[in-house]
């Protein structure tokens, strides 16, 4: 019988397996931002397209060097670090200058994930280590805007993207008022209402017609891609839901007290870089508890961080920073919330 | 929040200009203690026990020197009397509760002469807290060194079950993750001050 | 091994006594000794940096008296009486020039102090000097050298209300480029956190102190001879 | 987590998985007969427990339902000879399916060999005491078929102190491609009831229920069609979802209430059967017969022609195969169901009283491609997996760096009954459920070597 | 009193060189890290401080190597502490006398180096035992040591955090500092990055050696 001519294989149980690996959810996460890209692309034209190319050719490249450096597998593969270059280049000013981006990704990958071992074992979200990084290096680049859909934009960059290297970008605000763009500020929707009260439209928000780095800008898009994510099981629903939850939950209160000081959770939700980061960052697992009432309460922190930093901090916008304060208090919840096993005595019962 | 009002003074040393992570103050027990949670919790209680009994004794004693006008025995009397004054404190907690005493010993003599308990001492003299200020100090500055040690530490335990690089393993890879910390620490940056 | 078996003989406490009464004499007699040495010239280096700062804040100054002010009023420093340390700065001739007051705020990072002068004939602030700040490198610490924003103060207004209570109009940053008063500031661009505080606290120092400054203003009365003064510094960060 | 949760009104478990069935592709074929082997292979240790003691040596002749063999201890079970032949030799040491070869008494079937059982004895039930009864089912050589081969009149008599009251019946079937116990409880309701009856009485509880899962409600209608009057044996249709059929689960689903850690159902006053095994009850005890034959899921993508089939004890799974043509690039072979049953080593491994199926996979087959292991990526899938709430993500990291102590004080290593959800659903590709296997395996040697 | 008696060490060039490289307190011994990563933010602060550490070092080395037969064990650590703070407090006041903007600068720090752990550790573990010769040269070498390594970092952190070297430019004007390096979280990324520079090298030699072996075992 044809039976024996072939060698047959051993496994252990189980031997089937669900069909879904960690390169197939990163190439999906890949596919998911490819429009939130897209749009920024459109938005902000040459300067964006440059910018997130050397955020993702810079951690590419970085993820191999460490690689070779450590004496390991190329991982470049499993497509996790083009992840994090695109959302690292999402996260930054469109007018960032590319050495500085190239520095970040360099950041990100060497600092936040081959220092650690690679894929799986960084404590931090690596392509917010890369911006925390030149957010604290570069603070004046990082907080310059410009603005989004001037004329031309596909066939000349924004003048600072193409600075020297480890040289200082020129004062965009010349760039900016030759422009003459009516009303433009230079300040985003967050800075606007923190120091000026005014908050934007709801409709803008959704949209994001408005200024602000490549990736915080059209809320409903950003939750478009995260909602296929989550519906193809790649990405935890759970962890926007908690971010959302102590989003509101914690910035409602002032709300009621004085509406004409304190910005509505509906702004809070989608202004900024919550939506991207809630969708698509703080999601990441590997900086996230495992433990299911460990998720919630992760979640639930980084909602109630952004919006104490939003409203109390010195700096406009806290998702960045509450979402890394999240990824290290991860060890710490996950220990505090191992779930109750199957028939394990009630403490009282134990001998 | 107005600056010299306790919760101020509180938040501020326990988070925004936290001990360890922007003051460098304490970062050999920092480094030294963060292995495992367990120790690093015990560590941080007796410190934050001893830095209240310094701040109180620092307190006094500087009552006295600016009485006396002999200021320039301010660092020997503060280091002697605070030495001397958890020495005490530790005999009466052995006497009286032995759990405490033991979870916290072998930390007490350690915790004496480092930086963050001679550090709150001089500071809070500097800034001229009063005796309600130097408490809200000293409690703040407490609990942020025990939040910066069991981050460390979770972040620490974590990191073991890791493929950690042969280069990395060891006093670098506490400092970069200390770096790392500090970084995620910058967002609280003026937590407290009012923008109107 | 040996020395380990023998049972050590207790150390009197009289010998330790002795060592550590020998060593604390020693050590107090070494401090004493720098301590005098040194007293002199720290005094004369602090004097010359509050100086430094107070003349920088107040132009055309040459000396300085201080005084505490108090709403219950007056006195030269040295009498113990309790009140705000202020900086009076006269010009050569001996006239009033100003008087240079310190405020704090909390910035972008952290407390940020600062040394102002106040003249109380054009009723307006002189200048500001930074005295301790921790802000940006390169952002928030602007507030200290860049020219622009130090030019708000050459002038700012700080008119008295009608009825001498408070001030006119409140003292305060606006964004960058929307200055349109003379009692606001124009904050620095990227910096406006930093700028604000400024206002803040210069806001809340004038609206209880000028007043002050107005209705005791008489009693600023220039020092005996320019040199005599100085002396030891009353406690405060300024050095 | 899925939104089926909120709409499905059957009763159910948290977490577990939720893997393609492919009950299609023999859940419509009747059980048929295959034919006799020309030689059995009978293991003398099919079952967990003393190996049993053959009673007959080589050159003998047997009939078939005789008994060949004879309990080695009261967790043991007898053996019958599934045909009429002669024995060939006794201690033969043959492959078996874990792997290490075992003993065995290998029979040559008559070519004459008939499927009438030629060694019964008709008895009389209502008159036997609990004790006969339990001592009838010994003599059955009954175990159970549900997987686990545990003597099943073992589990009739509590440990001291304990009272069964609740008898569970599990018809759950939740492993992929296996429905061996849905055409039995579609076509042996009746023996099925019988079982059931006697096993109540046997037990003394007081009520059975018997749990189906919700893809089988055909089986669920027929059943409570023929369910005598009282009241005191019912039917619950059960969420279709793995492990259902673990007695764990199946007790919380049913019953709201957990088995204690390192307890037995029986702690609670639960016993629970394989439907499988009751109708053998209900069939083989009144006319006081012996376990030779069982019904047999043959599917997956090798196989032609799948189905049910009724395979005497000890058919070597090459004839097996043969009869059901198995295709020649099939590259797995499964005793059991993919989720738990073991691959198969060698095809002269016979089919003994556990193995409720064999499945053959082809390399083919989307589940079945070979991906590389990447690091744990904290997904958390395996924690919204695990039936029994453990953490198989720390588990697995821990088990890396030969922690096995900690995964047994501090999290729960014990309490893992290696089902496989974890592994199933890790996208890392990592074997958890191996790794725990490996380190209970570690963990006892060092108990022992620290008992010495 | 009886005094344990310890082999007294002869001076020679390694007691020097010891606590600059093998023994270095920063780099290999980890200890008084916090003016390591505190007042290095700049280059002059970092030989200021190195430099007043090197002063207390030697100056309670003597003294405690002087007074070492007459101290009891019981109160040592109490007179090693006074002795400490003696110093210290007299270089306090004379940085307050030579420039109170580089006092302010360095802040509490140069109060804090009494409870530097590598004063009290050399204290106790070697003046406490040697001749005042070797306590002195030991001393100076941990001093040096101690003093290179606050330079190590002190440089790096200027050089990219400001663009320059005590104050001087090195770079174009336009050049772009990354003021993280003189943020408190470059303290710790520049340490451990030195760090890891010599885990690597050393790691690498290791592996020379190895194969060198390997070749040599070869070839025979
Ligand atoms: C790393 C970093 C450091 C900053 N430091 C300061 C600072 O020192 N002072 C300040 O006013 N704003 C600082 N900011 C900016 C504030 O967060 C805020 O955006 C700014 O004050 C708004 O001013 P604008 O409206 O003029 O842009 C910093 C921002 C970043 C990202
Ligand atoms: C060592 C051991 C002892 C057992 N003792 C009893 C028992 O005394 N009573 C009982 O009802 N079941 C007993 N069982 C049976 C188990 O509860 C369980 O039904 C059997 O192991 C098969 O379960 P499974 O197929 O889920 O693995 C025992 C099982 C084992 C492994
Ligand atoms: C993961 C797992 C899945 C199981 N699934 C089933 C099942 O679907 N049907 C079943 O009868 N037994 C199943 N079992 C075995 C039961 O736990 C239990 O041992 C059996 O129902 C007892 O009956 P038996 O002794 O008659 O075989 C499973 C066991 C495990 C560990
Ligand atoms: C839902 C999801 C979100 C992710 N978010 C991030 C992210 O914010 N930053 C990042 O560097 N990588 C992200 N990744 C990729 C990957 O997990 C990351 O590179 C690891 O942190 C590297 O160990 C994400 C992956 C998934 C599946
Ligand atoms: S054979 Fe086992 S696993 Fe499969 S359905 Fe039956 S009991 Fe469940
Ligand atoms: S194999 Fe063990 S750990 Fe994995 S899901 Fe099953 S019970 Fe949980
Ligand atoms: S380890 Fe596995 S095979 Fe062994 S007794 Fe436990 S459940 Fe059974
Ligand atoms: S399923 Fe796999 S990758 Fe995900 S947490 Fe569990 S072990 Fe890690
Ligand atoms: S130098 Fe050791 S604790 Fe600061």
């Amino acid at each position: 019988m044809a039976l024996t001519s072939k060698p047959i294989e051993i496994r252990t149980s189980p031997h089937i397996r669900k069909a879904i690996s960690v390169a197939q959810i990163m190439r999906n996460v890949v596919y998911a931002l490819l429009p939130i890209c897209a749009w920024s692309v459109y938005k902000f034209g040459l300067s964006a397209l440059l910018l997130l190319l050397t955020t993702t050719v810079a951690c590419a490249l970085s993820e191999s060097l460490f690689c070779w450096l450590s004496g390991r597998n190329n991982t470049v593969r499993d497509f996790s670090v083009i992840i994090t270059g695109l959302l690292l280049g999402l996260t930054l000013p469109p007018g960032f200058p590319l050495w500085m981006a190239a520095v970040a990704g360099f950041m990100a990958i060497g600092l936040g994930k081959a220092l650690f071992g690679g894929l799986g074992y960084n404590v931090m979200n690596p392509a917010l280590v890369g911006r925390a990084f030149v957010q604290a290096a570069f603070p004046v680049a990082i907080t310059t805007w410009t603005p989004a859909f001037v004329p031309g934009r596909f066939s000349e960059a924004i003048p600072s993207t193409l600075t020297t290297p480890f040289m200082t970008p020129p004062d965009a605000t010349v760039w900016i008022q030759a422009l003459a763009i009516d009303g433009f500020t230079g300040a985003t929707p967050l800075a606007l209402q923190k120091f000026e009260h005014i908050s934007a439209s709801t409709i803008d928000l959704l949209t994001g017609v408005l200024a602000g780095s490549a990736g915080e800008s059209s809320a409903l898009l950003v939750f478009l891609c995260g909602l296929y994510l989550a519906l193809r099981g790649m990405m935890d629903w759970r962890i926007p839901a908690a971010v959302f939850t102590g989003t509101i939950l914690t910035s409602l209160p002032f709300y009621l007290v004085s509406p004409e000081i304190y910005p509505s959770p509906q702004f809070m939700i989608l202004s900024g870089g919550l939506m991207l980061g809630a969708m698509f960052m703080a999601s990441d697992m590997v900086g996230s508890p495992l433990t299911p009432r460990g998720i919630w309460l992760y979640g639930f922190s980084i909602g109630f961080l952004t919006v104490m930093i939003r409203l109390f901090g010195g700096l406009t916008e806290g998702v960045m920073y509450a979402i890394l304060i999240g990824n290290v208090l991860t060890p710490l919840i996950d220990s505090v919330t191992q779930p109750r096993v199957y028939g394990a005595r009630r403490q009282e019962e134990r001998p | 929040m107005d600056p010299e009002s306790v919760q101020f003074i509180f938040l501020n040393a326990a988070i925004v200009n936290n001990f360890v992570l922007a003051l460098f103050l304490g970062i050999c027990p920092f480094l030294g203690v963060s292995a495992k949670k367990e120790t690093a919790w015990n560590m941080g209680l007796a410190t934050m026990f001893v830095m209240l009994v310094s701040s109180v004794c620092a307190y006094g004693i500087n009552l006295l020197l600016v009485r006396f006008n002999i200021e320039f025995l301010r660092l020997i009397s503060y280091i002697a009397v605070i030495a001397s004054a958890v020495q005490l404190v530790e005999m009466a907690l052995k006497k009286f509760s032995p759990g405490l005493s033991r979870a916290m010993g072998i930390f007490l003599p350690l915790i004496t002469t480092n930086c963050a308990i001679l550090g709150l001492a001089l500071f809070q003299t500097f800034r001229e807290y009063n005796f309600v200020q130097s408490l809200a100090f000293s409690i703040g500055a407490g609990v942020g060194f025990t939040l910066a040690l069991m981050l460390m530490s979770g972040l620490r335990e974590k990191l073991e079950l890791a493929r950690v690089p042969s280069v990395s393993q060891g006093a670098a890879m506490s400092l970069m993750l200390a770096g790392l910390l500090s970084l995620a620490f910058m967002g609280f940056a003026g937590l407290g001050s009012s923008h109107a | 091994m040996s020395e380990g078996v023998q049972a050590r003989p207790q150390t009197s406490s009289l010998a330790m006594l002795r060592t550590l009464g020998g060593i604390a004499m020693i050590s107090g007699f070494l401090v004493v000794l720098v301590f005098q040495w040194t007293k002199p010239i720290i005094a004369e280096n602090k004097r010359i940096a509050i100086e430094k700062a107070v003349f920088r804040v107040v132009p055309n100054a040459v000396s300085r008296r201080d005084f505490i002010l108090a709403p219950e009023g007056l006195s030269p420093v040295g009498k113990k009486a309790k009140g705000e340390t202020v900086y009076a700065a006269y010009n050569a001739k001996g006239e009033l020039q100003g008087v240079a007051l310190e405020t704090v705020a909390t910035g972008y990072q952290d407390v940020i102090r600062i040394l102002y002068g106040y003249d109380p004939q054009c009723e307006c602030v002189t200048g500001i000097k930074v005295l301790k700040m921790t802000e940006t490198p390169g952002l928030g610490d602007k507030i200290a050298y860049d020219p622009d924003f130090l030019k708000n103060f050459h002038g700012l207004d700080g008119k008295l209300s009608a009825d001498k209570s408070g001030l006119a109009h409140p003292i305060a940053a606006v964004k960058h480029g929307s200055k349109s008063e003379p009692w606001q500031i124009d904050s620095i661009s990227g910096a406006t956190i930093s700028s604000k505080a400024i206002g803040r606290m210069i806001n809340a120092s004038g609206q209880r102190m000028f007043p002050l400054i107005q209705r005791y203003l008489s009693g600023f009365r220039p020092p005996v001879t320019v040199a005599a003064q100085g002396g030891e510094p009353p406690g405060s960060d300024l050095q | 987590m899925n939104l089926n949760r909120i709409f499905n009104k059957y009763r159910t478990f948290p977490h577990g998985i939720h893997p393609l069935g492919h009950k299609e592709l023999t859940a419509g074929k009747a059980i048929r007969r295959v034919a006799f082997a020309p030689e059995m292979v009978i293991p003398l240790s099919q079952h967990r427990g003393a190996p049993a003691v053959a009673t007959v040596v080589p050159g003998q002749e047997v009939v078939r339902g005789e008994p060949i063999a004879e309990p080695g201890g009261f967790v043991s079970v007898p053996m019958h000879s599934p045909v009429t032949g002669s024995v060939k030799s006794i201690d033969a040491l043959v492959p078996s399916a874990a792997g290490p070869k075992v003993r065995a008494i290998v029979i040559h079937t008559y070519e004459a060999s008939t499927q009438e059982v030629l060694y019964d004895c008709p008895r009389d039930l209502e008159s036997m005491t609990s004790e006969q009864l339990v001592q009838a089912v010994q003599d059955a050589g009954m175990v159970g078929l549900g997987g686990a081969a545990f003597p099943s009149h073992v589990k009739m008599l509590p440990p001291k102190g304990k009272k069964i009251d609740t008898l569970l019946v599990n018809g759950c079937e939740c492993e992929p491609y296996l429905t061996c116990d849905h055409r039995i409880m579609l076509e042996r309701a009746d023996s099925l009831i019988r079982g059931i009856e006697m096993a109540l009485r046997a037990t003394g509880a007081g009520r059975a229920i018997i749990g189906v899962e919700d893809n089988k409600l055909d089986a669920v209608v027929h059943i409570r069609s023929r369910l005598p009057s009282g009241g005191r044996i019912s039917v619950e249709a059960v969420e279709t979802k793995y492990p259902q059929g673990a007695e764990k689960m199946l007790i919380l689903a049913l019953l709201k209430q957990e088995v204690p850690s390192g307890g037995i159902p029986a702690d609670i006053g639960v016993a629970v059967y394989n439907v499988g095994t009751l109708a053998q009850l209900g069939d083989l005890v009144p006319e006081s017969r012996g376990l030779i034959e069982r019904v047999v899921t043959l599917s997956g993508p090798g196989i032609e022609r799948p189905g049910n089939y009724l395979v005497p004890i000890g058919t070597p799974l090459r004839f097996l195969l043969g009869q059901a043509r198995s295709r020649s690039d099939a590259n797995e072979i499964i005793i059991g169901g993919p989720m738990m049953g073991m691959s198969v080593a060698s095809l002269d491994v016979p089919v003994t009283k556990g193995v409720s199926g064999v499945v053959v996979l082809e390399p083919k087959d989307p589940d079945q491609r070979p991906r590389p292991i990447y690091p744990c990526i904290k997904c958390s899938d395996c924690l919204d997996a695990c039936p029994v709430n453990l953490n198989p993500s720390m588990l697995g990291q821990l088990a890396q760096v030969r922690e096995y102590g900690t995964m047994e004080q501090a999290y729960h290593l014990n309490d893992c009954f290696e089902c496989g959800c974890c592994s199933y659903v890790c996208p890392s590709n990592i074997p958890l459920t191996q790794y725990f296997r490996i380190a209970k395996a570690i963990n006892r040697e060092a108990a022992v070597a620290a008992a010495h | 009193m009886t005094t344990v008696l310890h082999k007294q060490e002869q001076v020679t060039l390694d007691t020097f060189l010891r606590g600059i490289w093998e023994e270095n307190p920063v780099f290999v011994m980890l200890l008084g890290m916090c003016p390591v990563l505190a007042v290095t933010n700049s280059t002059l602060n970092a030989i200021a401080m190195g430099l007043a550490t090197l002063f207390v070092l030697v100056a309670s080395g003597t003294l405690v190597s002087l007074l070492r037969k007459m101290i009891p064990r019981e109160v040592r650590i109490a007179t090693y502490i006074i002795i400490i703070a003696t110093f210290v407090t007299m270089v306090d006041y004379t940085i307050q006398a030579i420039s109170l903007d580089l006092y302010n600068s360095l802040g509490a720090f140069i109060q804090l180096i009494v409870v530097n752990c590598v004063i009290l550790g050399r204290a106790e573990a070697y003046a406490s035992r040697q001749r005042v010769g070797a306590a002195v040269v030991n001393a100076l070498g941990m001093g040096v040591g101690f003093t290179l390594a606050l330079l190590c970092l002190g440089t790096v952190r200027e050089l990219l955090g400001a663009g320059t070297i005590l104050g001087y430019p090195i770079f174009s004007p336009n050049f772009e500092p990354w003021v993280v390096m003189i943020l408190p979280p470059g303290g710790f990324f520049v340490l451990g990055g030195w760090l890891l520079l010599f885990e690597w090298i050393k790691q690498r030699r290791e592996r020379r050696t190895l194969q060198a072996q390997g070749a040599t075992a070869h070839g025979s």
